[in-house]
């Protein structure tokens, strides 16, 4: 018998799941389940829980979509935004939360994450971001960092990664922020302000993925992972307590920017009102 | 302590990854046979951070009726 | 004056989709389909609809797909190098058996070829394009007024059959005009999303009734929740990795269309009562094949067309019941013989099959059809 | 009826007004065209089948009316009209050898546009005034219901200018004589 | 102790197409095809080549096209969904002329099905995938041993015709490992890339004397400038809206495969010289097909294997040769029916073909091959 | 006659090119033309004129290639710049440049040309940014300024626009730049100094397109299209000099940030030389 | 001026879309029946602007043999 | 030979182990196996065909040999075995009814792994020495080279000390017993 928590908001016939021991894609499944079980039962706030609709795409943490108890969809390899934009333009009153891993969103997704970013549709993009391609078996992602090792760069990788809240952001993302394991209970917070941002938002959240990212690149076991994590990603408060000069290569966890631009499917109904006012329709 | 809790280990979902065990504060938990396990059950705060983290929700905290 | 409007056969395409429900269209410009996005544009927000122009193709069919599964009649147009990238997702919503409807204004190709003269040269692709065995339906007009009713009965049969439908124009017919007598709406019957799982199998999402093949499907926000893969999956619609819920999984896809060939299947004959030799084509090329047919019967030949309306599945049936009465048979089509392959199959070698085709980009005339007629008959007779 | 011009002089626009003239009027039409690379190369030509029965094939081979605005159009298409076809070209172009000049209507199209109209992206309308009068195919009302369903909002009254200015171009005796080949 | 390695299949097509002269591999991973990619990035470094991975399938083979215009030797490794994705671009290369290697390592469809099972479904995509009529060379290896001499015969067609060759391969061949003993490259013939354009027309890049097929190619950056273009393209390679040329040229494509079939189809017969019954298969299927004629020659039954080595084009001659002797065909694949149809069109209805094919992603065995066998006979006779 | 210029580097036969009257593309081509012919000629420099490759995707900008008598590769739409990393990857010494629209990279190519940016690959690209969908005749692109029309955007863009050059920096191109058509000695340098650029470069150059965008949005003629580009693009020089309250709703043409990231071809070559050296090889 | 220059219009070349004369600084062009055309060849200072900005090459400056 | 084992235990190297060495001893050799979804979920199974003839069919229907680390893959895959077929499995595991207890080699692997050799991941290595002794299949040399083919450079050492350890788990009489059983 599971906790409550995950018999409300899981498929419990499918657990535990497919992934790996220690993989970190498990904490931000249930993180993102903990921040919906808690907006749902906030009697201030007015969220239905058929209104949500979980898309994936194609990758160990688009797996995500099929264990939550939700309206899921689990899409092609890199078009989960694609998809999630008809979804969401279609019926405009859902929250549609997009599940995807550092390759489908950023590699052969990166074009569309890009877009919903420029366009302010409103979604809400979670990247299970874990450095590396581990459906596929370990192959080098846009986020792996420079010099690292994976299946695709056995002497090192020669490219250099991106920062995915940063590249969403210089598309004109109004809500990017970065997220990790360790600290579950602000990723969850976090996800929480997302999902209630209206217009687009993503959460960077870094994970770890033990089997092929930390076994390549001798980073330990799960814990080991999250040992770093702990100490290398500073939660807002911390971080901007900190002295400036111990920052050095440390990163913030927490929101980095936000804004309010209009949100493209509000926009798109201005549109309509005022076409059939002016008559025909 | 907010209400008394107590903790539940679903061994059969176990993987056996030992974040919970690593990250417990009082140190109650410990990998045995390759599945969590219970050391030192006294030491619980019920601070909820092995459930929090468990990848495979194998472990979490109910309410106790009193 | 009458009730005609002139119409490009593009701007039918969307007055039939709006007539058929479709109040989505993600699109990526294209010659020759461009118009069908620029007329859903303007059309979309006046009857409430939604139009939305995507980063490119990948993305236009992926928010159709969406927008099906969020209760939507949803569609896209392109034409070929469009309709090559769009070809994974195709595969996505018949494995998922989603609703919508892709037009392919086809051009002469390959590669961006000559883009702004007609061709038929994917017609294969249309059946093929993408990777693995999956079902296809396909449906080619020959008119401006043909494309009204036609796309209608394409969104018809997806939702009846939860498939994509491919709506296979040529450049012909988009870019033609014509006068155009719309029926009312209402006389055309349009079947409406089914809105509750069958019954039985603890309610779930992809159960199907003994005898049956179409899941009843359900939109995403309305209850009932459930999962949608293009993954093998067993009735939930939760992923599988057993060989035997798959193999019934896409053995199924498959017989949903061609068990129902009956149903989905339509040709148009003209003078084929008595016709020895039958001219096949599809689409736009219908248009000389016809001015030929009459030509030729004046000239008190017996002569009568075959056309295709549904494309995919391939009318065999229907082509076969009349190869009795066939001396011969001419394939007529803007391609290297494409069709011309689907009717050699059916036939056999039993009847000599003629070809007609183009590939340079003009159009075939009824001078080039009555040439090969005159053609044939002094080799058949001589044979 | 071939409509032959640059990319941008509207000669789409030209053939389209009269297949809804005929649509209007109940007679059956085609209208079809060719373009350039993708589409904004500029269409090289428009064509217009019209009938009082149904159409089958759309492509017009050998035209009865051909419609020239530039030069190269006149000449290329000179050389594939039906017997008996007539020719309407801006007076700016020289008439090739071959064409039987008593069938060629030569008016100052460009011009009446750019001057009298006022302006040069009229040309269109303009001829389709005169080809109108000049071979009386549609009703006065008929033809101005056709030109105001295809021209943006707006433009109407400078484009019912163009038409009448186009009509102007062509006498009574020119719309005698060429209505009568033409029939 | 001999010289042979234990490879597998995966690994083979590295080692074969790096002996060919690869040395550009640009890719994206996808089961069951990335070992090719990671083989790549590990060897191709060792003797001088380039790795990429890129940022997806329509990246990888348009740099991999890139590259070979500049002059590599280039390849590039997918499966179905990546395949799909691929597909704009592989006319792209027909077009324009670009040789390079795709492979395809097939797995269980549609869509992302069931990634990690053997298939053969792409069978029809490889050839039709694309839009608009092109070429199509595809090649289909059924061992370890033979995956590695294929893919260089693979190149070698590719350099010749220059054009885009398919490798299909399927997942029963790519995760297989036997021992391969590698010939010493020298052995086989590699085509190394024209170094100048064909003399005459001015040295128009795209210049093809009389009665030949194949211009010459000269790469980017070794002077004599000239234009790629994917559309229509004149012999300088300018894009030219003439429906003459263009009509030549997409005429040319087409021949110079359709008319050097002879010299690029291949077939694999296995004891069929005085067979009467004939397994057609191709690819991995090939193995289990081997062995159920070895059986069933064991028992006295005339049967023998027809392995079409190249599948694109079709081997019709080759099959139509046997025709006579034939007393009925048997085709095993592994899928709903592909190479079948190609098959039928072939033999006609003269003989009964019949067909045992599979979709739920489990490999066909010898025993259902020869419990088929048997079941022809009895319905066979029968008739 | 053309003038000497235009003889050596173009392929006259051609030309007049198939532009409309006033459009942009043929003086952004010509400053490609001045830009190559300069470095050719340049002692000091060693640019050799079979080293430069010309790549383009589709669109009216990307006949560009065509017309240029260089190496040149009209390739599928949005496709160039991936094209061009192969070529780049295959031969280093090559100076790929990258002609293409505002549709070609930015809408269906933005992914390759934010990877290509990431990579640091070694590739100029030229953006042709006449904001809208030019050869399928004026479609809305992704830079078309909100609000404004397009056949699409029959009742204004619902889109916000990308700053293609903002969009380049954030994916970290190491060489962002913007031109236009008004200043064309300003943008020919600012090409020049891309080309030299070790690493990925980006010049969005302004274009105009008076058939579709001007047309629909009553910005005039190509000549007030141009006095518009006089008015609202200020040029490095001028921009910083301008108090700046002046420089509101103006941009600035020059280059917007630069820096010396290594170039992929050169580390990959490194890799290369290491693994031979260990042998093997 | 750096050495003499002559002005020459292709006019074969030229679509008439009055750049060039827009932004001469010696108003020495002109459109004229749709192409350019020059009004006064005398104000020309060679400054090389119009042969900068045309679309279509149709004007330039070629240095004059002294 | 099947060898089944859950994702990660390595029974794919134990598998092409074997290969290896057949390969090395101038043998015919198919080895395969079966993968979870995508790559990562982890074989169930693989197999090796070991023939002094050449090999069509390269898929075991009935092995002649298991190994099985879990229980899981005991259960299922004993009920596929060829008749006489010769199983060895963890001694954690519990023999299924209506297998032959006396084809059963039951030895403490994953405990050999990692308390003797150090390394739990060293199971499949310890299998295959246990394997090859038991059942006499390669000569020591060729199979002490094939390991030192697959695993990865700077393992060799602790790898060497698994195949011994693992051929330490059979006794002279189990491998006299079994090496007859198998032939
Ligand atoms: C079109 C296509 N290309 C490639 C693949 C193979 N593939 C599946 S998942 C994946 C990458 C997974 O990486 P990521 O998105 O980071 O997810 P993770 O598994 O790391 O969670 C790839 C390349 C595919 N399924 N479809
Ligand atoms: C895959 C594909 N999709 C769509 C098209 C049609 N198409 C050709 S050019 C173009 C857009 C051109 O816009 P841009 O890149 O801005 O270039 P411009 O014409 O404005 O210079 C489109 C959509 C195509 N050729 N290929
Ligand atoms: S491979 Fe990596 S990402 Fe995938 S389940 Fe295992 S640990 Fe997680
Ligand atoms: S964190 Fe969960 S899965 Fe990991 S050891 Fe603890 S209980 Fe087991
Ligand atoms: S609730 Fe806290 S103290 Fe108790 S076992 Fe879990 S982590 Fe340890
Ligand atoms: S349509 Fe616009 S971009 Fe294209 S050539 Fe004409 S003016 Fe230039
Ligand atoms: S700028 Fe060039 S094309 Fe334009 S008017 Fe002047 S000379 Fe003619
Ligand atoms: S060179 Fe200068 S002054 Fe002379 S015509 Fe040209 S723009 Fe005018
Ligand atoms: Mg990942
Ligand atoms: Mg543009």
């Amino acid at each position: 018998m599971p906790s409550d928590l995950i018999h409300q908001y899981m498929r419990i016939d499918h657990l535990p799941q497919m992934w790996c021991p220690g993989c970190g894609n498990g904490v931000i499944m249930r993180d993102v389940a903990v921040a919906i079980q808690e907006l749902i039962e906030d009697p201030d706030l007015h969220f239905n829980r058929e209104d949500f609709v979980i898309v994936s795409g194609i990758g160990c943490s688009s797996r995500a979509a099929g264990y939550l108890d939700f309206n899921s969809i689990h899409t092609t390899h890199g078009r989960a935004i694609a998809f999630a934009t008809g979804i969401k333009f279609a019926n405009p009153k859902l929250h549609v939360i997009v599940l995807t891993g550092d390759g489908d969103c950023s590699a052969i997704g990166g074009n569309h994450l890009i877009h919903a970013a420029r366009r302010n549709m409103g979604l809400t993009v979670i990247a299970f971001n874990n450095n590396i391609y581990g459906m596929t078996g370990g192959q080098y992602s846009p986020t792996t960092p420079n010099g690292e090792r994976a299946t695709t760069a056995p002497y090192g990788n020669v490219d250099r990664p991106f920062d995915i809240a940063n590249l969403a952001t210089g598309a004109g993302a109004s809500f990017s922020a970065r997220g990790d394991v360790f600290h579950a209970r602000e990723t969850i917070d976090i996800i929480k302000q997302a999902i209630q941002h209206k217009g687009f938002s993503l959460v960077d959240v870094y994970s770890v993925c033990p089997t092929y990212y930390g076994r390549k690149n001798r980073k330990g076991d799960a814990v080991d992972m999250l040992k770093w994590q702990r100490e290398n990603l500073i939660p807002t408060a911390r971080y901007y307590s900190m002295p400036e000069g111990e920052r050095a290569g440390k990163k913030l966890i927490g929101i980095l920017s936000i804004n309010d631009y209009p949100e493209y499917t509000e926009e798109y109904a201005k549109v309509v009102d005022a076409v059939r006012k002016k008559g025909k329709g | 302590m907010i209400g008394r809790k107590r903790l539940v280990l679903e061994t059969a979902w176990c993987k056996g990854c030992g974040i919970c065990a690593a990250f417990c504060p009082g140190q109650v938990l410990e990998i045995r046979g390759g599945k969590a396990a219970v050391r030192d059950g006294g030491q619980c705060v019920s601070c909820g951070l092995c459930e929090l983290r468990c990848p495979d929700y194998a472990i979490y905290l109910v309410n106790v009726e009193e | 004056m009458s009730e005609a409007v002139l119409m490009q056969g593009n701007e039918a395409a969307v007055e039939g989709a709006i007539a058929a429900g479709m109040r989505f269209f993600a699109g990526y410009p294209i010659t020759p389909s461009t118009e069908i996005a620029e007329g859903s544009a303007v059309r979309l927000p006046q009857v409430g609809g939604k139009f939305i122009q995507m980063e490119d193709e990948l993305a236009s069919i992926a928010a159709v797909l969406g927008a099906s599964a969020a209760g939507m009649k949803a569609m896209t147009a392109t034409s070929g190098p469009g309709f090559s990238l769009m070809q994974e997702n195709i595969g996505y919503g018949a494995m998922a058996e989603i609703p919508c409807v892709i037009v392919d204004v086809q051009r002469a190709g390959p590669s961006t070829g000559l883009a702004t003269s007609p061709a038929q040269g994917d017609y294969m692709q249309a059946r093929w394009g993408t990777h693995g065995d999956h079902p296809v339906i396909a449906l080619s007009p020959s008119s401006v007024r043909e494309t009204y009713t036609l796309i209608i009965r394409a969104f018809n049969l997806a939702e009846k059959y939860r498939t994509p439908v491919i709506f296979l124009m040529d450049e012909i017919v988009g870019h033609m005009r014509e006068g155009v007598e719309l029926p009312k709406p209402s006389d055309l019957i349009i079947n409406r999303r089914k809105m509750s799982f069958h019954d039985g199998a603890n309610k779930q999402a992809y159960y199907v009734p003994e005898g049956r093949y179409v899941p009843a499907m359900k939109p995403f926000g309305q209850g009932e929740r459930y999962n949608i893969t293009g993954n093998a999956h067993d009735a939930s619609g939760f992923p599988t990795n057993s060989h035997e819920i798959a193999g019934r999984l896409v053995g199924r896809l498959l017989d949903k269309v061609e068990r129902n060939a009956d149903d989905i299947t339509r040709v148009e004959e003209y003078a084929m009562d008595d016709a020895e030799t039958a001219v096949v084509c599809f689409g736009g090329t219908a248009r000389a094949v016809m001015s030929a047919v009459l030509e030729a019967r004046r000239a008190g030949k017996k002569v009568g067309m075959f056309r295709p309306v549904t494309v995919w599945p391939f009318p065999e049936k229907q082509l076969c019941r009349r190869l009795p009465q066939l001396k011969s048979i001419l394939m007529v089509e803007h391609n290297h013989g494409q069709m011309l392959l689907e009717l050699r199959r059916a036939v056999g070698r039993d009847r000599p099959v003629h070809f007609l085709g183009r590939i340079d980009g003009t159009v075939i005339s009824p001078q080039d059809i009555l040439a090969k007629l005159e053609e044939m008959e002094a080799t058949d007779d001589a044979e | 009826m071939r409509f032959a011009g640059s990319g941008g002089q509207g000669v789409i626009l030209a053939s389209v007004i009269f297949a809804e003239a005929a649509v209007i009027s109940g007679l059956e039409t085609v209208q079809s065209q060719a373009y350039g690379p993708e589409a904004r190369g500029g269409v090289s030509r428009a064509e217009t089948v019209l009938s009082r029965e149904q159409i089958w094939y759309s492509r017009v081979t050998r035209p009865d009316f051909l419609l020239a605005l530039t030069q190269d159009s006149l000449d290329s298409y000179a050389r594939s009209l039906a017997e008996g076809a007539i020719v309407m070209a801006d007076d700016s172009l020289v008439v090739p050898e071959g064409l039987d000049r008593g069938r060629v209507i030569s008016v100052p199209i460009l011009r009446t546009a750019g001057e009298t109209v006022g302006k040069a992206f009229t040309a269109n309308i303009v001829a389709v005034g005169a080809i109108n009068r000049a071979l009386r195919l549609f009703e006065p009302e008929t033809l101005t219901e056709a030109v105001r369903r295809h021209v943006p909002a707006g433009t109407e009254e400078l484009n019912q200018k163009a038409l009448a200015a186009g009509e102007a171009l062509i006498t009574p005796e020119m719309s005698e004589a060429f209505a009568q080949k033409w029939e």
